[in-house]
């Protein structure tokens, strides 16, 4: 009993289309970052709003989006993907739901997954664009208002650009946790970065060559997001200002 | 992440990946453990699934237990402890390679490809890939899948079929892979794919489980003809011997028409559907000649 | 519109608390375990020996750089083995659950490491400079004086991680193990109610974990105003 | 110019402004000072509606402030305000902190903006700082960039927080020259601060608060010869002679 190792089995000739199992790690690597990409740009944007309305002197507003973080924080991801992709079609008025379990599966499964990811991160992304704002001395907010801004413009040009600036650190993470929980993903079947190491271990039957391959990718993913953040903070330091360095 | 980390995971990596193994055999390895674990399935319907009270049971569970029985008399150890392990169709094979698992049998095809990695006993069934489809969706057989949605098992011999039919025929398919069967069945009940392709036995077993079997049809030439074997570690022929011989008097002595009647012609758990799926010729030449041979 | 079908849930409760049951264990082992390493982690991160930092350091790093699907599918897959052969546990005992532990507790070390390592670099330097100043030796400051002061600024955020480590443990469906996200999944795909066990099963999660989050808001709440 | 009438504000009840009443006139600069927490921040800022009040009236420039229907945006673009703690945008340069509202609130085109820029800033003795931000200037300056911010909208009148009690000592003359500077020019000034120097030197009347309540409101010579109520002359005392 041993284990037969064959490294060489990425080069084959992949069992269906023209790739080699190679290539179809590349397709998974391709759609993690699409997914993640766009999950990424749905939850700035989602969260952003969220984060805004928390701050803002109205209850309902900020009791709302009070609401909307703690429901998409308080279920687990694998739960709510589940829940957009199975549940949410059975649920909609059937023209729709019909509609949408007729268009190409992997369409689905991304729209799925980018809704999922995008929405649970967008809660997180909510959080840290609050505290940011909440950190800003109180001042700011007055001065931008004293010079006649309504209250739009301040958020718009005083407080949300100066918030982002603190939050880097935390949306850094946060950015690579979209890239980790992506794998979820792998489980309504979308084949990105974990569902191919799946079905390599399937096609090619030789799990621990397909495993380390795909764990490598991962890692070299999360290098490159970082050293793109650091550019980021590099860029977004404020010259003079506490706690930049 | 720095450098330092990818030095520490390629650590890890050699660490972890370079499996341990045991040496002197499966039997042995029983004998000293005073107990055998076994791989079964979860949902593949009739062979080996839970019923509504999480007993393991099902047509090649019942071979298994056969098996065991062979093993307990080989080693002379009655009261031999039988522990159960779940497994996909995903990790069953690295499962039986790591030794977690001594024997599976449940729904896995012997093909050459697997016989690198792991050792197949005399096969248990022999089955033909078709369709499950609504009875008024129109589908007859494979070509009027032609640009719809298809849904079937992820690494399962069908997949690969499904996939090189798309290619070879340019059909224009878009093919679903679902994680196990009861989902790949839920894809189709829910009308996210218009037809379900796998093996007819276990198509037959997901009918058993819909809200209205008469609904739907197992349709289509069958597409290839699949022997399914009881999967055990590599290079282990005292071990292989001892459940080999255990099937080839199952099948011989007409047992396994018994169990077969039992699982196939009669009503079953969860909800007491008969799957009326008489014996087909190529298990019957299976019964009356046991053998280990993969057929592609 | 849709005809929901509740009846599966009564009989599967004993089953579904089952599940419930090895959810729990599972994260009280890796919040126990996860603190415990974390702790020595972090202290290795930030001590003088350069060995131990870029060990700890490069643990941390490479845990969190992995997705948790991954590293489980991982553990599944190469623990049973090693720890047979390393502590001796009879072969073929269900191992599922152990390997998920042994996963979730190694994967979330390194993220209560972080933790732990922020908290310690909180406690002002003044702190460790008036400790050896009355005489302490380096363990003596840690554990009676920067430690203490340490955990109190963190216990939130370290119940927080726990509630995330909570419904992180779903993961563990990709091993078939029957934790309670996993026993819903079963119980709806056996009898083809999916939609209503996963709605039961988000509505229990969401109930747990805002209780439980609401109850680290009141502690924090005490501990700023004591 | 600024009128204020009866004016009373509360949270819960807690009573923070009572029964204020005081008048500024067009050119005219008027010192409020007191005890902290009398309130003589809050009354400042509900001049130009940053806190809102439940009782009285402040009558800007014709515009009743407390009213639903004032576009408060609008009225502020042309009342400055200094704080006590600056509040320049940390993220943008010194420059385009002068220009941000020209540009949003009042529609300037940016080249226009950006050429009023020099000539306030060598008002205020910074020219030579347009391009740097403001964590890199000391707190004096950064108050006199706040001061040239406010007039950059040419403002009608000028409200000041305790603009020096954040300063360094060494600093405060210089914010303090600028606005001597202002008041001679004729703006009409409302100033929150402790500089009795300054108010002695520029202000036509001082008023003085204690509790939320207006306890003197005579002019400079007057307040500081003799003071009327006993609490304005014990302040006096603390505060003009250590």
């Amino acid at each position: 009993m041993s284990y037969a190792w064959h490294w060489e089995v990425f080069l084959q000739p992949a069992a269906s289309g023209d790739a080699t199992y190679l290539g179809w790690m590349g397709a998974g690597l391709a759609m993690t970052v699409a997914l993640s990409l766009a999950a990424w740009l749905m939850a700035l944007v989602c969260g952003t709003l969220a984060g805004v309305l928390r701050t803002v002197p109205n209850r309902l507003w900020s009791g709302l989006a009070a609401a909307y973080v703690e429901v998409f924080r308080n279920i687990p991801l694998l739960v709510q993907l589940f829940i957009w992709y199975f549940v949410l079609p059975e649920l909609l008025p059937p023209a729709w739901g019909d509609a949408f379990k007729q268009l190409n599966p992997v369409t689905q499964q991304f729209a799925a997954a980018v809704v999922c990811l995008g929405f649970f991160t967008s809660a997180r992304v909510c959080e840290h664009v609050r505290a940011g704002i909440e950190s800003l001395p109180r001042g700011q907010r007055n001065a931008s208002l004293a010079l006649g801004l309504t209250l739009a413009q301040t958020y718009r040009h005083v407080m949300l650009p100066m918030a982002f600036r603190l939050i880097v650190p935390p949306l850094t993470s946060e950015f690579l946790n979209v890239f980790k929980n992506s794998a979820v993903a792998s489980t309504i079947g979308l084949l990105e970065l974990a569902a191919q190491s799946r079905q390599l271990v399937d096609y090619t039957a030789q799990p621990y060559e397909s495993f380390i391959a795909v764990t490598v990718m991962y890692m070299a993913l999360n290098v490159v997001v970082m050293s793109g953040m650091r550019w980021v903070e590099r860029k977004a330091q404020v010259p003079g200002y506490i706690g930049a360095k | 992440m720095s450098r330092r980390a990818f030095h520490a995971a390629a650590l890890a990596c050699c660490l972890f990946a370079a499996p341990v193994f045991a040496a002197g055999g499966t039997l042995n390895k029983i004998k000293d453990a005073g107990a055998i674990t076994l791989g079964h399935r979860e949902s593949s319907i009739p062979f080996s699934y839970y019923d509504d009270k999480q007993q393991v049971i099902g047509y090649s569970h019942e071979i298994m237990q056969k098996a065991v029985d062979a093993i307990k008399a080989e080693l002379k150890l009655p009261s031999l402890a039988v522990k159960l392990v779940p497994v996909t169709s995903q990790n069953r094979i690295p499962l039986i390679q790591n030794g977690t698992i001594d024997i599976e049998c449940g729904s896995t095809t012997n093909n050459l490809e697997r016989q690198r990695q792991v050792a197949f006993s005399n096969s248990i069934f022999v089955i033909g890939t078709r369709l499950l489809t609504k009875k008024n969706s129109g589908i007859q057989d494979f070509a009027d899948l032609a640009g719809k949605n298809v849904v079937t098992t992820a690494g399962t011999t069908s997949e690969r079929l499904l996939r090189k039919m798309n290619d070879d025929r340019k059909m224009g398919m878009a093919i679903i892979s679902a994680k196990d069967h009861g989902e790949a069945f839920l894809t189709l009940e829910t009308g996210r794919a218009v037809a379900f392709m796998m093996d007819d036995a276990l198509l037959y077993g997901e009918l058993a489980k819909a809200k209205r079997p008469g609904d739907w049809a197992v349709v289509g030439t069958p597409q290839s003809r699949e022997a399914y074997g009881c999967m055990l570690p590599k290079d282990d022929a005292a071990f292989k011997k001892v459940v080999d011989a255990a099937i080839a008097r199952l099948m011989t002595s007409g047992e396994a028409e018994k169990i077969y009647a039992k699982w196939f012609m009669n009503p079953i758990p969860p909800k007491g559907l008969n799957l009326n799926f008489p014996l087909s010729e190529d298990v019957k030449a299976l019964y009356k000649a046991p053998n280990d041979k993969a057929f592609d | 519109m849709y005809e929901f079908d509740w009846s599966s849930i009564p009989g599967a409760l004993p089953f579904l608390w089952q599940g419930m049951t090895v959810t729990l264990e599972l994260t009280a082992t890796a919040v126990v375990v996860g603190i415990v390493w974390g702790t020595l982690l972090a202290m290795m991160r930030l001590s003088a020996m350069p060995l131990l930092a870029w060990f700890a350091a490069g643990y941390v790093n490479l845990f969190r750089s992995i997705p948790l699907l991954m590293v489980l599918l991982w553990f599944f897959l190469i623990v049973p083995r090693l720890l047979e052969s390393l502590l001796g546990f009879p072969p073929g005992s269900d191992m599922r659950l152990t390997s998920a532990m042994v996963g979730f507790a190694l994967f979330e070390s390194a993220y209560y490491a972080e933790i732990i390592r922020a908290g310690i670099q909180s406690v002002p330097q003044g702190q460790v400079a008036a400790a050896y100043a009355l005489g302490m030796s380096y363990g003596q400051a840690m554990r009676l004086v920067v430690l203490p002061q340490a955990f109190r600024n963190m216990v939130p955020l370290l119940l927080t991680q726990a509630i995330i480590l909570f419904q992180d443990t779903s993961l563990v469906y990709v091993s078939a193990l029957a934790d309670f996200f996993g026993a819903a999944y079963k119980v709806g795909d056996r009898d083809g109610r999916l939609v209503e066990l996963l709605l039961f099963a988000g509505a229990v999660y969401f109930v747990m974990c805002y209780a439980a989050s609401l109850l680290v808001k009141r502690l924090s709440r005490k501990g700023t105003a004591a | 110019m600024i009128s204020i009438r009866n004016v009373g504000k509360h949270y819960g009840s807690f009573q923070v402004l009572a029964d204020c009443s005081t008048e500024v006139n067009k050119g005219e600069v008027i010192v409020v000072c007191g005890p902290s927490g009398s309130g003589k921040s809050t009354l400042i800022k509900c001049v130009n509606g940053l806190e809102p009040f439940q009782q009285g009236e402040i009558v800007v420039n014709g515009v009743s402030v407390g009213a639903p229907k004032t576009d408060l945006p609008k009225l502020r673009a042309h009342v400055g305000m200094v704080f006590q703690h600056f509040e320049l945008f940390p993220h943008m340069s010194i420059m385009a902190n002068l220009t941000l509202a020209q540009e949003k609130v009042l529609g300037r085109p940016h080249e226009e903006a950006r050429a009023k820029g020099p000539a306030l800033l060598d008002r205020v003795g910074l020219r030579a700082q347009a391009a740097k931000y403001p964590g890199e200037l000391s707190g004096g300056q950064q108050q006199r960039v706040a001061i040239a911010r406010a007039l950059a909208m040419d403002p009608i009148c000028m409200l000041f927080d305790e603009p020096t009690s954040a300063l360094d000592p060494e600093m405060i003359n210089e914010v303090l020259d600028v606005m001597v500077e202002l008041a001679r020019e004729g703006m009409t000034m409302m100033c929150v601060t402790h500089e009795m120097g300054f108010a002695r030197q520029v202000a036509h009347r001082v008023v003085f608060m204690d509790h939320g309540r207006i306890v003197e409101d005579a002019p400079t010579e007057a307040f500081f010869g003799a003071p009327r109520s006993e609490r304005a002359q014990q302040f006096l005392a603390k505060i003009l002679h250590h």
